[in-house]
């Protein structure tokens, strides 16, 4: 443990954001260690979505860092940020709609040729080619979390679920560093969720790291070697579920007791 | 010299419904239903007449085709042309230059032998359609740029703006008006008033003290009208679209400029319209003055008029240009008829033959017509005066001063001549 | 009788349920509160029982009155009165304003309704031409219960109404609860603030995974181990 | 004969002319989400620089003249000038993207335009104000000596060509990843950029390619025309080229061709001759300008996706082939859509 | 100076026009998230139903046209609301496909309209008013009155919102529309009221803008749609009062520009203003509580 949080995948320091005058996150402090899945949990309006938002470049931070394998990627556009090995799922779903599955998981690969336009019309053999193996790799991951039926349908058309499920691989076609997930298990089935947490902790053995924000604890117990526990927009604690759970001060955090009493909304 | 009123609006897509052009079209039904079902005689001969009907310019279509349909009148009514009669149909080009092409080419599935109209700057983009597609054009319209037209089958039988702003400010010297204010919209139209009419008001000695272009449109002018003034003109030179001129002319009253001549173009002309309306009213009899080409008052005129009100009723408003469109229709039959075909390869060279002098002046087509199976060589002299076209196609014509009474019908002022025209053509090219 | 019941209540977003076949009561004089994990779908009943989102299942029943069809903006003409827990004042009208539009659905004039209202909510009468949106959040709240309170509700549903705010506001607000209890209305609300909830509440109803997980008097659920069920073991025995 | 046969060019002409400005629209509004008011503006800019390009030079004099006159074979004329438009497209794109929303941006877009068409209106010296451009030559009429109705028949072919090959290059385009991205922006901007597309950078493409599209429409009118002034366009002329691409099939290539097929014939061409030569009356032109309008509420209304819908490309469509792998669904997620 | 204050006194005369119908086009603007482009063939048909009474069918005094003109447009707003642009406004969340929806109602009105009031210059049946100096201005008695009369309905505007229940639910529904609801609030009827009042003042506006310009076309008022966006968004969308100010300092620029620059392009004075203020400070130059 001690050796993956001296070289985080991910950290962030000291990030600060305030909406209108009201602060949502206030000097979240933490590192997401390597090849470990990271739960991000804590009580409603602890932030968490926010932070996750700052990370990934949707919001921009009134002040902090964050970096990602080592580079300072604070301020950067959520599309650079992207670049750098981050991928994120949304806490609802949000898919691309109009296109069908296999290009949802196929739009979101890195590094493609075809994504220039010059290569599109000089050197289009070579764009055939990357788009066949890109499609046989979507088929594979669709086929792996179970989509693979649903691999010529309207993404909107698809079930909650079913949607999670499009989130993640969305996120995994692309070969991150790190995944964001946001409530990954929302809204779904229970039976689901176990799968869901299968398919994290398969992730997580092929060498992914993933830092994700749960609210069933039970789950993160089961399925995450580490959490992060965010109050009032700032890290509270980290640690084990196992150790946090006797921890006085995330019980109480947990049952709705205010930390920092001069935080008035 | 005709106005094209431009409104700020969505010009493009929004259609004007013309409802005396309406008129005029169905009774054109009746008219060709009645010489078709004649039955013995040649098949009719087409003639094409393109206006904006739709559009912010569409009232110049209600001037055309009263026009158009008055000449196919009178010609009909004296036997036709080579015993055909005539009949015409009607194209819209809404004025838009993208739309003039397709318009011109429904007309052409009526194989008209001649054309009337389109007015200008419309005409532009049709302009080579007339000779590969074999239709001589009459058109109307002061554009400038069609002063030195060199297309043998397009005619103007309305005199251009250059002249017509030459007499402008040749009457204006001559009533001892040296420093003037010009108030032109920014239509192209009344921008192609703008370089004649300084030239010739400096070369008169007269001092333009402003030139302000008119955005149309607006709510108010007062900003305008105040700047242009400061220096208190004796005269002021205008023109512009009627609901443009009816805000500037009732800011105008409201600051007090109404108290000098106003010297507007043909559009002003027209007597209770909304330009006389819009004026102020204790002034209106001294101080609006409008130039009309031609000298709607000969024999031709009379002619006219009598046609006009067979047709339309005694009691009908005889629109602007009218008497043009009318012109061009009894040229083109007398042509047609003094080469004794109905081709116009051929006879477009006898247009010239039978309008131009020397000859024997005739002012009807009967009269004419007459002349001409006597085989005596014509010179007509139409409605619109001498109708003489020169190497250009242009007709160069004198100008006549309207002014109004109190009840704001017109009366003639002042006549400035083609020789008084020519003169200051001259002492420009002193200078 | 208790003054409204709701019976079987399912709901959620599109096919999505949120909530499964929830049945509670809420009594005259008495303060029921709904406490429960993230996500368990609490604010989503509150949201059910006044008419934002349609019951798929079940029924809402206020003294005797059906009010499962009724369109959203004629329930609190019925008696029963809901505060969100956020953007629950008109931020760019006074506080006196909001008070006026709680009072609209009556006919008559709501005038000394206010008077009484705001000779209660001492800090709302000083700041009764202050516009809403410069009020602090607890007074925000403080406006939201007191706009609700405007019809004389025979019950209200307050979701979360002290999230967010300092312990002392918090105090307050409970304070200002039970006091409108005692008057004699029915009052509902939901908690995030567990210890406190319970310390002020008559009946407590834990929710977990949109289930009425398990529910009782305050001394029954007192005596439970809530930090387990929240903090994930699940397992707990249903008392 | 031959006068149905130019009638008929002529219609066939603006169907094409308009199938690339609705092929283009199409891009930028259907596929990437911009809701580009400001396309008929493109129109005029690409008519303007096709005009100006391929007149001669005349040097200011008095203020009037023609400073871009480069007096170029109208061929040549016409794609230079659409490339100018790109960029200014471009140009217009980089400076409203980076800021507004899409309602924002709606009605900075319609402002521009408008600013535009009034300095079309006002200005002397670069545009000619209300006179506008004339006698835009016919390109290769001088050169092969044929006349305006021959040449009609030939530029009817050399439009066909263009249109053609944009069509190929707007089917290459959104076929390819690229006009993936750009679809996927359009269906959320937001996952495009978590997914690491430059959004900002795609957006400002498909403006560029857009305004190449609309400026090729524009160049062909002023050709055809031979004359472009501000009677010739107005900004609120966009109508009806979204009008085009909502009724023909929102991101379908074949679409645009229907759209504007079906309403330059039966809702423009066709009404104005029927209103001239039978009903004698305008009226009925003014009516079916009125019920375009209601053609695409109906349209939007009852077949939001259009005569031709975009097509979804299938698996097979991407491998070549039928996929090899089993059909095998998840049991779980049998549970979830029963649940 | 005398210029300056000559064109200030216009401009006053514009604020007034401008006034009217922006505080119409923000109060619609602010229950709904799309702009309504037909706004200005509303203002257009306000005029022209004042037209058809002063001068076609009834023969109604001036003043007595008006006033019914203006009501008839605002229940032809309601209509218009309730029948297209509401269903379309539910059915597709992308605001830009409701403006398309409201092009094809300005397309449509203007045309219908045309077909039934041509496309000539049209005038009212009210004798011509006299010019008067009054300080440093110079305004004709209807522009006066006109004047007078849009700080009257600005004034009863005030009170109908700060006084009145309606116009606090109308303010309330703008605020937070669920709020609203759960408060007990008839959201379609407000919605509707709010419509009507949006119609109203757009007709209003139309007419005095025709007494203004001492004539009206079927297109007039359009040219004013974006001078009013410019005064709305100036104001802060959707807010009331905002409107008001906007109305004020679009009218003063505009009819003073001239002084500085071409008179040409003083409308795009307006013009400029709204790209300006969209891409820099969207939020107006007075922020609004309340609804972004």
């Amino acid at each position: 443990m001690a050796n993956e949080l001296t070289n985080p995948i991910l950290s962030t320091r000291d990030l600060k954001k305030s909406f209108l005058g009201v602060t949502a996150v206030n000097g979240a402090t933490f590192d997401v260690p390597r090849n470990l899945i990271t739960a991000l949990i804590g009580p409603n309006g602890a932030g968490k979505t926010t932070v996750v938002s700052l990370i990934s470049g949707q919001i921009k931070a009134d002040s902090g860092q964050v970096s990602i394998d080592g580079v300072d990627v604070s301020g950067w556009p959520a599309h650079r940020i992207s670049q750098q090995g981050l991928m994120r799922t949304f806490q609802l779903s949000r898919e691309l709609g109009g296109m069908t599955v296999l290009e949802n998981l196929m739009v979101s690969a890195r590094r493609q040729s075809g994504e220039n336009l010059l290569n599109v019309f000089l050197r289009p053999g070579a764009v055939k080619k990357e788009e066949q193996a890109l499609a046989e790799r979507a088929l594979e991951i669709l086929n792996r979390y179970g989509l693979y039926h649903l691999r010529d349908s309207r993404a909107q058309a698809l079930s909650g679920g079913q949607k999670k499920l499009l989130e993640i691989s969305r996120a995994v076609i692309a070969d991150p560093k790190i995944l964001l997930l946001d409530e990954p298990m929302a809204g779904v089935n229970p039976a689901l969720i176990e799968k869901i947490g299968e398919y994290i902790i398969d992730l997580r053995n092929g060498g992914m790291s993933i830092l994700m924000i749960e609210h069933n604890l039970g789950i993160v117990e089961k399925i995450c070697d580490n959490v992060i526990v965010l109050a009032e927009g700032r890290t509270l604690a980290t640690g084990k579920m196992s150790e946090l759970r006797e921890n006085e001060e995330v019980v109480r955090a947990y049952l709705g007791e205010v930390i920092n009493a001069d935080n008035g909304r | 010299m005709i106005r094209n009123p431009k409104r700020w609006g969505r010009l493009g897509r929004t259609k004007a419904t013309m409802v005396g052009a309406m008129l005029v079209s169905v009774a054109s039904v009746g008219l060709t239903t009645t010489a078709a079902s004649a039955g013995t005689k040649p098949a009719p001969l087409v003639v094409g007449a393109m206006f904006p009907f739709t559009g912010a310019k569409a009232i110049l279509s209600t001037w055309g085709t009263h026009g158009v349909a008055t000449g196919v009148y009178a010609v009909n009514a004296a036997g036709g042309v080579l015993g055909h009669q005539l009949t015409y149909t009607y194209a819209d080009d809404a004025a838009d230059p993208a739309d003039a092409l397709p318009a011109f080419r429904q007309l052409m599935l009526h194989h008209p032998t001649f054309m009337v109209g389109p007015f200008s700057p419309t005409i532009e983009s049709v302009i080579n359609q007339f000779v590969p597609n074999n239709v001589v054009d009459f058109m109307v319209g002061g554009l400038t740029t069609l002063d030195n037209n060199t297309n043998p089958y397009v005619f103007r039988t309305s005199s251009s703006d250059s002249n017509e702003a030459i007499a402008m400010a040749y009457y204006a010297i001559s009533k001892g008006w040296k420093t003037a204010v010009m108030l032109f919209d920014n239509s192209a139209n009344s921008q192609g008033f703008v370089p004649p009419l300084m030239a010739a008001y400096k070369a008169l000695g007269g001092t333009i003290q402003a030139n302000e272009v008119i955005n149309p449109g607006a709510s108010s002018y007062t900003s305008t009208l105040t700047s242009a003034f400061q220096n208190n003109p004796q005269v002021v030179f205008d023109s512009m679209d009627s609901a443009t001129a009816a805000t500037l002319f009732h800011d105008a009253q409201q600051l007090g400029y109404q108290n000098r001549p106003w010297i507007g173009d043909d559009l002003q002309s027209s007597a209770k319209g909304p330009y006389a309306a819009a004026f102020n009213p204790s002034t209106v009899s001294t101080d609006l003055i409008a130039a009309l080409p031609a000298t709607p008052s000969g024999a031709g005129y009379t002619t006219f008029l009598k046609e006009y009100g067979l047709r339309f009723g005694k009691k009908a408003t005889v629109w602007p240009t009218a008497f043009n469109e009318y012109d061009s229709i009894v040229i083109a039959s007398l042509a047609m008829t003094l080469a004794n075909s109905t081709n116009p390869k051929v006879w477009v060279k006898d247009v010239t033959k039978v309008s131009n002098p020397p000859g024997t002046m005739c002012s009807s087509y009967p009269q004419c017509l007459a002349l001409l199976k006597k085989h005596v060589k014509i010179n007509y002299e139409g409605a619109a005066g001498n109708d003489n076209f020169n190497q250009f196609h242009n007709v160069f014509s004198g100008f006549q001063f309207l002014g109004f009474d109190s009840s704001l019908n017109t009366h003639q002022v002042a006549f400035v001549t083609p020789a008084e025209l020519a003169s200051v053509v001259a002492k420009e090219a002193k200078k | 009788m208790p003054t409204m019941v709701a019976d079987n209540i399912s709901a959620g977003y599109g096919k999505n349920l949120i909530i499964r076949n929830i049945s509670l009561e809420v009594d005259a004089k008495k303060i029921t509160t709904i406490v429960g994990p993230n996500g368990a779908g609490k604010s989503t009943f509150a949201k059910t029982v006044v008419g934002l989102l349609k019951a798929q299942t079940g029924s809402i029943i206020v003294n005797g009155d059906d009010l499962t069809k009724v369109p959203a903006f004629k329930i609190p003409s019925r008696g029963l009165a809901y505060v969100p827990q956020v953007q629950n004042v008109f931020v760019s009208m006074t506080v006196q304003e909001n008070l006026e539009i709680g009072g609209f659905v009556t006919k008559g004039s709501t005038h000394e309704r206010m008077e009484e209202i705001l000779a209660t909510f001492k800090d709302l009468n000083k700041a009764r031409h202050k516009r809403a949106g410069f009020l602090s959040g607890g007074q925000q709240n403080m406006l939201a219960i007191a706009r609700a309170l405007m019809v004389n509700p025979s019950v209200i549903v307050l979701d979360e109404p002290t999230a967010g705010l300092s312990p002392a506001y918090t105090n307050v607000v409970w304070e200002e609860i039970a006091r409108i209890a005692e008057s004699g209305t029915a009052v509902l609300v939901v908690e995030q603030n567990v210890e406190r909830a319970i310390a002020h509440s008559d009946y407590v109803h834990v929710f977990v995974a949109g289930q009425n997980h398990v529910h009782g008097t305050r001394d029954e659920i007192g005596k439970l181990d809530l930090a387990s069920i929240f903090l994930g073991r699940s397992e707990v025995a249903r008392s | 004969m031959s006068a149905f046969f130019l009638f008929v060019m002529t219609m066939v002409f603006y169907v094409i002319v308009f199938w690339i400005g609705s092929l283009g629209l199409d891009l930028v509004w259907s596929r990437t989400g911009i809701p580009i008011f400001a396309y008929y503006l493109y129109v005029a800019i690409g008519a303007y620089l096709t005009g100006l390009f391929s007149l001669p030079h005349v040097p200011l004099q008095n203020g009037v003249g023609n400073l871009f006159g480069l007096d170029m074979p109208g061929l040549l004329a016409l794609p230079l000038a659409a490339v100018a438009t790109g960029v200014i497209a471009m140009g217009i794109g980089a400076v409203f993207l980076r800021r507004l929303r899409t309602d924002y941006l709606a009605v900075v877009m319609v402002a521009v335009a408008l600013v535009i068409w009034d300095f079309s209106q006002n200005d002397i010296t670069l545009v000619s104000g209300n006179t506008g451009l004339t006698n835009i030559p016919l390109p290769l009429a001088g050169v092969l000596k044929i006349n305006i109705n021959q040449w009609t028949y030939l530029y009817t072919g050399v439009a066909l060509v263009w249109a053609l090959a944009l069509w190929w290059v707007m089917k290459t385009v959104s076929n390819s990843p690229t006009g993936r991205v750009f679809r996927a922006i359009r269906d959320d901007s937001v996952v495009a950029a978590t997914i690491g597309k430059n959004v900002y950078r795609y957006q400002i493409l498909s403006m560029g390619i857009g305004g190449f599209y609309a400026a090729i429409a524009g160049g062909f009118l002023a050709q055809l025309a031979t004359s472009w002034n501000p009677s010739s366009w107005a900004p609120f002329e966009v109508f009806n080229v979204f009008t085009m691409v909502i009724v023909g099939g929102v991101g379908s290539n074949l679409g645009a061709l229907v759209g504007a097929a079906l309403l330059q014939v039966l809702f423009i061409q066709g009404p104005t001759y029927v209103a001239s030569n039978y009903l004698h009356s305008p009226t009925f032109e003014t009516l079916a300008a009125a019920a375009i309008g209601v053609l695409m509420w109906l349209s939007l209304w009852f077949r939001p996706q259009g005569a031709v819908p975009e097509k979804l490309k299938p698996t097979k469509w991407y491998l070549g082939r039928e996929p090899q792998l089993a059909e095998s669904i998840n049991p779980d997620l049998t549970v979830e859509e029963r649940a | 100076m005398h210029l300056f204050w000559i064109d200030f006194g216009t401009g006053l005369a514009t604020a007034a026009v401008v006034a009217l119908a922006a505080t119409g086009l923000t109060l619609q603007f602010g229950i709904t998230n799309y702009i309504n482009f037909a706004y200005g063939d509303f203002m257009a048909l306000g005029a022209l139903l004042t037209f058809a009474l002063n001068n076609q069918a009834l023969h109604l005094n001036f003043w007595v046209a008006a006033p019914i003109a203006a009501i008839l447009v605002g229940v032809f707003a309601v209509i218009a609301n309730q029948f297209l642009l509401a269903p379309f406004a539910r059915r597709f969340s992308n605001p830009a496909l409701t403006m398309i929806v409201t092009f094809g109602l300005s397309l449509f009105m203007a045309n219908v309209a045309t077909v039934i009031w041509t496309g000539n210059t049209l005038f009212y049946r009210m004798p011509i008013s006299v010019d008067k100096k009054v300080g440093p201005f110079l305004w004709s008695p209807d522009v006066m009155v006109v004047m007078v009369f849009a700080v009257v309905v600005m004034i009863l505007i005030h009170l109908l919102l700060k006084m009145t229940r309606l116009g606090k639910m109308m303010r309330a529904l703008s605020d937070n529309t669920s709020l609203a609801l759960t408060s007990g609030i008839d959201v379609r009827q407000i919605t509707n009221v709010t419509w009507f009042m949006s119609g109203l003042l757009a007709g209003l506006g139309g007419i005095a803008l025709a007494v203004q310009e001492a004539n009206l076309t079927v297109t007039s008022a359009e040219s004013y749609l974006f001078v009013i966006f410019a005064a709305v968004i100036l104001g802060g969308i959707g807010s009331v009062y905002g409107a008001m100010l906007g109305a004020l300092a679009i009218g003063l620029l505009t009819e003073t520009a001239p002084l500085y620059i071409n008179a040409g392009y003083k409308l795009d004075v307006g013009f400029f203003i709204v790209i300006v203020l969209l891409l820099f400070r969207p939020q107006g130059l007075v922020p609004r509580l309340g609804r972004s």
